[in-house]
């Protein structure tokens, strides 16, 4: 296994598919010529050429839809947003388009699309280039939705996403894109749906998707040696289908749950886990399932203030200790 | 660059004088008698099945929303008579004509309608969703302007696939208003997409007559700052219609360039049968149109006039056209309602399709 | 009291605001010389002019910022979705542009704009048309969202809605238009914020907003006559901000809750009341939290089936019976 | 309806000569001599607090994105000199150009960067969301082309409460590829409203030049679909921008009629500073217009050609600004940051106004 960066993970996957089937090609902002605003898709034109590595303008409605309506004809486009936070000017096509053609046809179409991109605040750019929208596009039945955190689940879930015959969105992280992990050379993939116990634990069940399970993780440790408390981090990888089972047999082993997010809090990712936890896993809890999300309110700019907006392992701990 | 718009004024054009003359022209040349009278069968066709839908509607057979393509029935039949094999077609919410026209059913149309499972849709979509991608025809949708980065998208693939087909993406005057659109003609335009849209322009947006909702006429005129060809033509005549789409469809097949084609049309009646359309215009606006530009009327005379059917053949057709809306009412009302488990098919490819599922987990939430 | 129409109450709190103040005024697509799509502006035009009652063209994107844009400057714009399935097309402006521009101008800019029209499945109009958006704007800090389920609180909210300061997303629904109510005839507000306990009972909370607490009350005079129980019904009137004091209050006497909305499940209004519940109320319980949520698939268009998809005096009777 | 666009070539245009023609055209005429200076001077100091941005951003002082305006100071100069009292200016995120020409502190503006509590915004918005309403300045806005609509809403704003005031509404030009603008131009042509939009066109959409991003130039062109008026200018000239805009603002004074100007400028940073931008272009492609085009260099020549100033007046003027820039740095490194209870300051109108409060319960959710 070799030691690559998040950034190189997503690249390496799209590069393989592009090899893989000629019906897959990837559009978007600066993709192309540029490499990409985070570099991301570096090579790619080189190696793929214009036709297939697409420099789009500034239309993600227009492009987005355009990508839809190839993906109608069989296409496997992988479009990216620059930012997720830009898939508001191309909303209607995403939820209205994306999700509901093949539920309006009967089944007689198939939108084999991939939409992806960076979704996360930590890096000062304000409230209209923060967003984090996995809880709205999850919302949307006909729509998939994964948030890998580490360079290996990066590189198998956008294979999946890529392989799978339903629209997948694919949220990244531009914090993330320089972490390096290990990562096999051989093809792989790795099922959306499937949750990952990233840390066995006995004491409460920290459950998070993308960046805030890797801050799980350091929350973990940290109370581990600090407070003699053995968490388990349950990072669900994938919010759209979801691995329910992982979720429920870590709470039923732990009886506590702190859950993670970077989404604000009203009607966040974890206000459905919550939902579903106390459903079907009630008789199990020892205490209130307790949640740790953005502080309630517009994206800032300031830098260090930002850093006490989004989830940070002092809060993660700080809950923590509150129920356990 | 760009054609010139119509200078006569609606008044001054003698509909059957022109009607005529492009009966010969071009792309009309030599269409053989059994063609021109199958025109004339598919505009029937649409109204009666149109008709037929309205009283269902008014006997609460159907539900939601019913817009009929009443009055308009020529732009669909030409557009799609000049359609070949690797053309495709995609439209709004008044999708019913252009469903017909290409060849699907009236049992599962007006299946739809009624909510049936025997619908083309499975009773899923509903009067806006109409599909049959095997008629390469990519739906009916129902949101304004939403389908135009769609039309430039499957134009893309068929590109992409280097076939030599081109889409016909159907809009209204009102869809104009949506920014997508421009959008999609920037990009039709930049990556030389062998896509035609078609402004359907039937002077309304719902209630809103054409010059209280933009500014700027031809709408087709707004092509031009994209550098992409445009014309506008009449709608009242299929062979006008043949003429202008079979225009723009060679030199997307030819160039891989786009089109963009206003199509004058008028419907006669409301926006959605539901609406009542007295704040807008007239019942004698509309009275005046049918006398003078009612494309089956006109069309009606010409093949008289030519001699290509007698009256009695042409009334034929229509009785036929009634009776098999008749039938495909019966159709839909004894099909059933789909079965309460299919509310969560169709969903996902994954889920009709359990065996070859990839994906685990949890994929419906109640 | 008069016996007016849910249709009529919001006509008559159009009226009188743009009575009031010259700075409100009505835009939107057929409000004016149509009387509004569904015929909820009727008279406005006549009275007011063309100038306070403007009729836009499809363009959601272009009107909706046009009018954060003249709320700006202090107008008081009240905008209609005709349905708010199309604010997908204007998601940007509402989402960017009206939650975080005050925020982003340090508290400097005050957009005191209303958006308004139905949002309701139920009348076979398909996937496309039948969005339920009040989760999403929920979501969203900046934004205020209320979900009137009857006349009375139609107009009370409405009014409420224009004289704030804060941009108000006002969801109606097209099948309670034609609903029946008594309505004061003097000027009166009902606060936003602020639910209303419109059954009391005690054995079980059934919490609801929109058309979902009308319901509510029908399965709570079924529960009792038929089975005895006793329900007490909860309609949280206003989403954001929220009555979380009535919701806990009326837990803590029931020690037990459904949860009913016409949001699709994943990440719906309901997963949110439902984790408030869990943590504040949680040693009160006595059984899980129930949802009674639009089943999870794009809405169908098929008559009788789309009755089945969305809560139903049925369903939420069964929810109870499950845990009661 | 449409004035022609520029065309002799950027080569063949003697830069020089065109400023001192419009230096004594129609709006330029009988300017004093001290204002003519101001220009100078604003030019200078939207420059020298750009540079020191850059080093403030390169030491680490700055975060997120940095876009930067140096090689387009006239075009925000010269716009906002022809601005009168009602008249009001947006813009999107490459904003401290405008900020300063209204009139914004170096100090607030720096401070904003730096994310401190003494910025514009109170540290909230940053680099992309100045705003100073009080200078009828909107913002500053980090979606492209999300202001456009905004920008027809002000004007809309103004013609309503019967204000004889304007909007001058910027944008770049690969933000022409939103569609919301294109909805903007039709609602502002078709209500008559009192709008300029401005295309700062600096050749490239981050890394996509022109002509990879748009198809159809002028961009400008486009409004002729709306009925729009329109022109293109250069933008290295304070002078022709004025005699331009001043053409734009008084058509939307006297006529409350929109207007669509594309003014040509050029950026020599890279998009944000973060940015390498040798993908694109070359530094010599740089170098080329800074030698031949800089706005500041051209009008430093110009002031002292026609004796308005002398060389060492400039050069004073220079050290002014330089020295204004450093010590808003100074300013901002000294400012506190926001307390933390600041997140949640600032986001409604009642929570800031908790006596005025009319709504009730919880509007923070944790
Ligand atoms: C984005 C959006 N806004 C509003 C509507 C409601 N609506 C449906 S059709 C229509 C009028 C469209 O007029 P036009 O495009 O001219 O088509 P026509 O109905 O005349 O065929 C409106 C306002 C919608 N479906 N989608
Ligand atoms: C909707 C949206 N898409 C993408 C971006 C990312 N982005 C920011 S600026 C920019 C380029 C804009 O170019 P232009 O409009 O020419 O303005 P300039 O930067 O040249 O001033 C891009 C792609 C964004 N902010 N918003
Ligand atoms: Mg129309
Ligand atoms: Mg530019």
């Amino acid at each position: 296994m070799a030691l690559i960066t998040y950034r190189d993970a997503v690249n390496q996957a799209l590069a393989e598919e592009l090899a893989r089937d000629p019906n897959v090609f990837v559009m978007g902002e600066e993709v192309g010529q540029y490499k990409g605003a985070y570099k991301v898709t570096r090579g790619l034109l080189e190696k793929f050429g214009p036709d297939r590595v697409i420099d789009a303008p500034i239309s993600e409605a227009g492009f987005c839809g355009l990508g839809v309506g190839a993906s109608m004809l069989g296409l496997r486009p992988v479009v990216e947003f620059m930012f997720w936070s830009f898939c508001y000017v191309a909303f209607d096509q995403v939820i209205n388009n994306a999700a509901n053609i093949r539920y309006m046809s009967g089944g007689l179409i198939n939108i084999p699309i991939v939409f992806r991109g960076p979704a996360n605040g930590g890096t000062n750019v304000g409230a209209t280039h923060s967003h984090t929208p996995e809880n709205f596009v999850a919302n949307t039945p006909g729509l998939k939705v994964v948030c890998p955190a580490t360079p290996h689940d990066a590189k198998g879930l956008m294979k999946a996403a890529i392989r799978d015959n339903d629209p997948v969105f694919v949220m990244e992280n531009t914090l993330l894109y320089g972490n390096e992990g290990e990562v096999p050379e051989d093809d792989y993939v790795i099922p959306l749906g499937k949750a990952e116990v990233k840390r066995e634990g006995t004491d409460i069940s920290l459950i998070a998707h993308g960046r805030c399970a890797i801050l799980c993780l350091e929350a973990a440790e940290a109370l581990a040696s600090e407070h003699g408390i053995n968490a388990e981090v349950v990072d669900l990888r994938s919010i759209r289908p979801l691995d329910e089972e992982a979720i429920l047999e870590s709470v039923k082993k732990t009886n506590r749950a702190v859950l993670v997010e970077e989404n604000k809090p009203f009607c966040g990712v974890a206000a459905q886990i919550c939902s579903i936890i106390q459903e079907k896993a009630f008789d199990y809890l020892d205490a209130p399932i307790k949640r740790v999300s953005s502080i309630d309110a517009p994206q800032i700019y300031s830098m260090p203030l930002e850093k006490l907006q989004i989830p940070s392992v002092e809060r993660i701990t700080e809950a923590v200790l509150e129920i356990a | 660059m760009s054609a010139k718009p119509n200078t006569e004024t609606p008044e001054e054009h003698d509909v059957a004088a022109s009607l005529r003359e492009y009966a010969k022209k071009g792309i009309n040349e030599g269409i053989d008698n059994k063609t021109r009278l199958d025109y004339y069968r598919e505009m029937v066709r649409i109204r009666r099945f149109e008709e037929r839908s309205l009283r269902a509607y008014q006997q609460g057979n159907i539900g939601g929303f019913l817009h009929l393509y009443i009055g308009q029935e020529a732009v669909a039949v030409g557009c799609v008579s000049v359609m070949k094999e690797d053309d495709h077609i995609i439209t709004a919410y008044r999708d019913h004509g252009h469903g017909l026209a290409v060849g699907m059913s009236m049992n599962e149309c007006m299946a739809e309608l009624y909510g049936k499972h025997t619908g083309c849709s499975k009773g899923k979509g509903g009067s806006m969703h109409y599909f049959a991608p095997d008629k390469n025809y990519w739906g009916g949708h129902g949101i304004v302007g939403g389908q135009t980065p769609l039309g430039a998208g499957i134009a893309f693939a068929l590109k992409y696939k280097k076939l030599k087909g081109a889409c016909l993406c159907f809009m209204g005057d009102g869809a104009t208003n949506q920014g997508p659109w421009y959008e999609s003609l920037n990009l039709a335009s930049l990556w030389d997409l062998p896509v035609v849209f078609i402004i359907e322009n039937n002077g309304y947006s719902m209630g809103t007559a054409l010059g209280r909702h933009s500014i700027g006429t031809p709408l087709a005129r707004r092509a031009e700052g994209y550098d992409i060809d445009w014309s506008t033509c009449y709608g009242h005549d299929v062979y006008e219609v043949r003429h202008n789409v079979g225009a723009a469809l060679e030199r997307a097949h030819e160039s891989s360039r786009p089109t963009v084609l206003e199509i004058m049309t008028y419907r006669y009646r409301g926006h959605s049968v539901a609406d009542a359309d007295d704040t807008y215009r007239t019942k004698q606006d509309i009275q005046d149109y049918k006398n003078t530009k009612d494309p089956i009327n006109l069309f009606h005379d010409h093949l008289i006039e030519e001699g290509i059917a007698d009256a009695d053949t042409l009334k034929q057709i229509n009785a036929e056209a009634k009776e098999e809306a008749e039938q495909s009412a019966k159709f839909a009302e004894q099909s059933p309602f789909p079965p309460e488990s299919d509310i969560q098919a169709d969903v996902y490819w994954e889920t009709d399709n359990p065996d070859e599922r990839t994906s685990e987990g949890t994929l419906f939430f109640n």
